[in-house]
């Protein structure tokens, strides 16, 4: 691993992945096997308590068309999900959101909290997601969810990732970062 | 399975003379005959839910209107709701100050995340829910618009009845051109196809029929409020025309009248041959068993032809393909090719085949040796090296010889094949007699694909 | 047509006493727990999540590229706790399809670029279409093919479904042969 | 509904209720007070795998092909019952073509097996749901608006007025106007919607058609001959005996889903005293009310509702065409046709 990739105490990063560039991961965040985080364009900044799961693509990745680096950073907050296979270019990515199996999320498109994309949806557009969206289905139908789903407690997230970093010590052999 | 296998390149014909590909295919053991899924009869089978999987008594089924009691789908999305459990603080009686959890129950869809609390539903205390459903507000009126027109009707049986015996015969046909309702003839029409339900009935008759009080009519409307056109739209609150549809007694426009439904049940369908109505395939009651009672599908009784390799096609020129014919049987299966040619069903082939002249003989299926490689003993067979490729088990490579007629498209040739086959359907009711031996002859059409591209 | 055959290189894939064929490329994480009962193909860049629960795989199953295979979570008002997956006999996963699901069973055809999701349960004989999203629950009744987003009943399939793909598992398995290089015939690790 | 079961005729084998629509079919059970089921009429095709509309045929052979996987769909998957030796009472246009209805008949007498079919027109059916029988019926569905006056049960056929504007007409308007004016953004980028090919499809529009007060004008815009859903009323009304107006005018029934638009009624209404007052009609017409009827069922099935009335009652197989005359006749009495078959 690079020397410009920073982890803080607490976070699980498997051995099978790939982290390239300028990048920072908070506390509790679990990166899974072979997800791949790439910072090109710019440094990538990830929360606390953040689950990045298998084959999932971060990448701050420069707009095409310009070559040179435009030092854009791309911050993502707290306790977000990204699930198996997803594939993340926005910027900025609030907190409680969650991108499900082999969704894809534009550049230009703003998380704020409790998102909800869904499998396979693409997201493109240049716009702020309100909060508590709901995208889903084969035409990325959405709507805006009245509560927020109620799984997102904080115990429970820790509950989660203090299973994760047991299974990897235990079979994997990881360190604990 | 398209992904692997394209069943489509190897038809038969069926006895209706369409021609499909083997797995689509029926053998009746009693016609024998080869049946597809147009020449057979499809019966309701067994309702169940593709959700709990359980079977429900076609009497249920349709008092509940197909629908099961138990499972819901989003009104949103389709897919199924589930429950899930909150606690309530529920003040206690005895105590005001008190207050103990209550466990209360809505559903939420796992999928576009809606829940029963978004239109207004109340939580459940009992998993199970008993969820009420809407009734149709002019429930009252279509019954006793119906009980109506049914007096009415049961009259006009009577009186035809009556008539049978008093009018001649040759007034009858002029009689049932009267019916009120019918609408099969002008004499229909002129004599009233709707006649008026209150003067519905003959002065003489003795049951006097209740008038049904015509619906009422109104002269305004309500205009459109004002806010349709000033107010924005909110795409999202208004409900699609599949959301619409599916509650089709209601119908509601907005996202807020949305309520559950009823999970449609899905069936399990037998087969039966139209010809002699002995049934083709009978599936097991349970619907998660994957066994049939009578299962008599083509592909486990009828050798299936396969095209071996991809074959190189030259226009003109006399080439070898090597095809493959599997023997699902248990028993020894002689196999004799002829072509069709003169066959007035055969407008597929465009090419000319020459086919192997003797009898093929392929080995019968063995289960267990196909998990015990290495110990299988074939029986011997003289072959012929220009004739047949390989043997494997119960499966024969072998030549044929396609001289391509056609320069463009793809290549087409049939052929004749002529199987002999063991009845073990007769066999069965006369005990330790062999199986009847028969000879059955399919019609086969092979697609090779295109010619070979020139570099 | 019958099928092709398909040739790897010997050094890329561990054949094991039972038969299994595994790419050294694919991820199997916390393979102790993970039961593969023989024949069964597990292809490159596949991830076999072991390490969260048990994973059993049957006889004659081919897992093509890219498929993850993951056993399903389940968040409860106390903490999450992860359940064994369970895969039947003559099971086809095709390519970069993700299976959360709680039990498939035998003669299953999953499609590619799919996503089974938590704790979804198909039954016998079922197939998924190809791109299909299964939400989290989803069941699959025999002789069903589920597609489209959220995946929902299409199509039937044909009674003969258990006979086409025991046909097509073996046969791949039959053709999916090695060239070069030495046989090496160590365990997987 | 155990109550529903108690009072249809035949218990054991309930009558099946079809009403085969441009773009929606509704089907159900006689007896039922709704439909079981409101589907696109629409079916894959098994040759090219791609969805077609039950009504865009090129052939007979097609039609036969489509209709049979329909109808399969509808009894096996909606229904769930038996085909073989059912009742069927089939709600059709009267301007149905008889390609069209000898296609189906053959589909259900050869390939289902059905007992018996009775064809009854959806104009007359929708009266049953009203207790009366006589009024204007109007029918918005999606390729055309028929109306067609009926007196004492008898459909004056000589005043039948019908013109290809309805839902589709609607349609094809926003698209018009979208193509026009909207635009897509992506990437940034704003350009009009007409650059992007096929992003408007049917059922997009028909979700968006909630929004566009201008898009239904359409129905009310007089064409070349000066006809529109409006005029197309009164001229019924004058097609018929001076003696019969007052009763039809005060007797309008309004069916078929275009006309489930939020604040048709109203406009219709409108309309059509405006209209009065124009130098054609003010002449002609001496209608100083209109009075509609309002039915206990939506409008996009109201004529179903008749037709499962219709199915529930005794006399059903005596207005029903049975298989064995089908099958010694080969053909169907078209319903207008003046000779009468051999019963």
């Amino acid at each position: 691993m690079k020397p410009s990739v920073k982890i803080a105490a607490g976070a699980l990063v498997c051995d099978e992945c790939e982290l390239v560039g300028d990048i920072t991961i908070g506390a509790r965040t679990v990166v899974h096997p072979k997800a791949r985080i790439i910072a090109e364009d710019g440094p990538i900044y990830i929360g606390e308590n953040n689950i990045i799961e298998e084959l999932v693509q971060i990448v701050n990745k420069n707009p095409e068309g310009k070559s040179s680096s435009t030092q854009n950073v791309m911050i993502i907050g707290n306790n977000n999900v990204f699930e198996v296979g997803s594939y993340i270019e926005a910027t900025k990515i609030g907190d409680h959101n969650m991108v499900e199996a082999k969704a894809k999320v534009g550049r230009q498109v703003e998380l704020t909290s409790g998102c909800i994309i869904g499998g396979m949806c693409s997201v493109s557009s240049t716009e702020t997601m309100p909060e508590n969206t709901v995208i889903c289905g084969s035409n990325c139908d959405r709507r805006v969810a009245r509560e927020r789903p109620p799984t997102q407690r904080l115990d429970v997230w820790c509950s989660y990732n203090i299973y994760l970093l047991k299974c990897n010590i235990l079979f994997n052999g990881d360190k604990e970062l | 399975m398209a992904t692997f296998i394209d069943v489509n390149l190897v038809k038969y014909i069926c006895g209706c003379g369409k021609k499909k590909p083997v797995c689509k295919l029926y053998l009746c053991r009693h016609c024998l005959k080869i049946r597809c899924g147009d020449c057979v009869l499809h019966e309701v089978d067994t309702p169940y839910c593709p959700n709990c999987l359980e079977n429900m008594p076609a009497a249920e089924a349709k008092l509940k209107r197909n629908r099961c009691s138990n499972c819901f789908d989003c009104p949103n999305c389709g897919h199924t709701l589930t429950t899930r459990a909150t606690s309530h603080a529920v003040s206690n009686p005895e105590d005001p100050n008190k207050s103990t959890p209550k466990k209360m129950f809505y559903m939420a869809c796992g999928f576009c995340r809606w829940t029963t609390r978004d239109v207004g539903i109340a939580d459940k205390p009992a998993a199970s829910g008993n969820w009420e459903d809407k009734d149709n507000p002019h429930q009252k009126r279509i019954l006793s618009l119906l009980e109506t027109y049914q007096q009415i009707a049961q009259k006009e049986k009577a009186e035809k009845e009556r008539k049978k015996y008093v009018r001649r015969r040759s007034y009858l046909t002029y009689a049932a051109g009267m019916d009120k309702y019918g609408m099969v003839s002008v004499a229909a029409k002129r004599k009233g196809l709707l006649a008026s339900p209150s003067t519905g009935g003959s002065k003489d008759e003795d049951t006097v029929i209740s008038p049904v009080e015509p619906s009422d009519t109104v002269t305004t409307f309500e205009p459109l409020q004002d806010e349709i056109f000033t107010q924005e739209l909110h795409l999202e609150n208004m409900a699609g025309m599949s959301q619409r549809h599916a509650p089709p007694e209601f119908q509601p426009c907005e996202m807020t009248d949305l309520h559950p439904l009823h999970k449609h049940l899905l069936i399990r369908r037998s087969l039966r041959c139209k010809q002699c109505e002995h049934n083709l395939s009978k599936p097991e009651f349970n619907p998660i068993s994957i066994k049939f009672k009578i299962q008599l599908i083509a592909m486990s009784h009828i050798p299936e032809i396969r095209i071996f390799t991809s074959p190189e096609l030259n226009f003109d020129k006399e080439c070898k393909v090597i095809l493959t014919v599997c023997n699902p049987t248990s028993y020894n299966t002689n196999i004799n090719l002829t072509t069709l040619e003169g066959d007035t069903q055969d407008d597929f082939s465009n090419s000319k085949i020459t086919l192997p002249k003797d009898t093929i003989v392929v080995s019968r299926r063995d289960d267990a040796a196909l998990y015990d490689v290495g110990s299988q003993e074939q029986e011997a067979q003289k072959d012929d090296p220009s004739v047949i490729a390989f043997r494997k088990a119960n499966k024969v490579g072998f030549y044929v010889k396609v001289k391509p007629q056609v320069k463009e498209g793809d290549i087409q040739v049939s052929f004749m094949m002529k199987h002999d086959y063991h009845n073990t359907a007769i066999a069965l009711t006369s005990e330790n007699q062999e199986p009847q031996v028969v000879w059955l002859e399919q019609k086969v059409f092979v697609n090779l694909g295109p010619l070979k591209t020139q570099k | 047509m019958e099928l092709q055959d398909v040739f790897y290189n010997n050094a890329e894939y561990i054949e094991t006493a039972s038969g299994n064929k595994v790419s050294r490329q694919s991820v199997l994480c916390g393979s102790q727990n993970i039961v593969i009962n023989g024949k069964t193909v597990i292809m490159t860049d596949c991830v076999i999540r072991g390490d969260l629960a048990n994973v059993r795989i049957g006889r004659h199953c081919i897992v093509s590229r890219k498929a993850v295979i993951r056993p399903p979570f389940k968040k409860f008002s106390k903490g999450v706790a992860f359940f064994p997956i369970h895969i039947g006999d003559n099971v086809f996963i095709g390519e970069d399809s993700i299976v959360n699901a709680a039990q498939v069973g035998s003669f299953v055809h999953i499609g590619k670029n799919c996503v089974i999701g938590r704790r979804c349960v198909l039954k016998d004989c079922c197939a998924i279409a190809d791109n299909t999203v299964l939400p989290p629950e989803t069941v699959v009744p025999p002789f069903t093919v589920f597609s489209g987003s959220p995946g929902r009943f299409t199509s039937e399939l044909p009674e003969c479904t258990q006979d086409l793909m025991i046909d097509v598992t073996m046969s791949f398995y039959d053709h999916f042969k090695s060239i070069g290089g030495p046989k090496s015939k160590d365990r997987k690790r | 509904m155990p109550l529903f079961e108690a009072l249809s005729y035949s218990s054991d084998k309930n009558v099946v209720i079809l009403d085969i629509g441009a773009v929606y079919t509704k089907c159900g059970l006689a007896g039922e007070i709704g439909p079981r089921c409101i589907i696109p009429s629409e079916v894959k095709n098994e040759k090219t795998e791609k969805i077609v509309k039950i009504w865009e045929f090129s052939s007979t052979e097609e039609l036969y092909e489509n209709l049979k996987n329909f109808l399969f769909h509808l009894f096996f998957r909606s229904l769930l019952v038996n085909a073989k030796d059912r009742r069927l009472v089939v709600c059709e246009s009267i301007l149905c073509p008889s390609q069209v209805r000898e296609t189906l008949a053959k589909v259900l007498f050869i390939h289902f097996e059905v007992s018996s079919v009775m064809f009854g027109a959806g104009h007359l059916l929708s009266m049953l749901t009203l207790g009366t029988n006589t009024g204007l019926v109007i029918d918005l569905g999606y390729s055309e608006t028929v109306v067609v006056p009926v007196y004492e049960g008898i459909p004056v056929i000589k005043a039948l007025q019908a013109i290809p504007v309805a839902g589709k007409a609607v349609h094809r308007k926003i698209e018009d106007l979208l193509k026009e004016t909207a635009k897509i953004t992506e990437d940034g980028q704003d350009k009009p919607i007409s650059e992007v090919p096929d992003c408007l499809t049917e059922e997009l529009l028909e979700d968006i058609k909630e929004i566009r007060e201008h898009s239904c004008e359409v129905l009310f815009e007089q064409d070349n001959e000066e006809v529109s859903v409006s005029t197309l009323i009164l001229d019924a009304i004058v097609q018929c005996p001076i003696d019969m107006r007052k009763a039809l005018s005060e007797n309008i029934v309004i069916i078929g889903g275009t006309s489930m638009l939020a604040g048709f009624h109203h406009r219709l209404r409108a309309e059509l005293y405006d209209l009065l007052k124009k130098p054609k009609y003010k002449d002609s017409l001496a209608i100083k009310e209109f009075r509609f009827h309002q039915m206990p069922a939506k409008q996009n099935y109201a004529a179903w509702l008749g037709g499962a009335m219709m199915g529930a009652l005794e006399t059903l197989p005596s207005k029903s065409v049975t298989r064995d005359l089908y099958i010694i006749n080969g053909h169907l009495t078209d319903w207008c046709s003046i000779s009468q078959e051999k019963q």
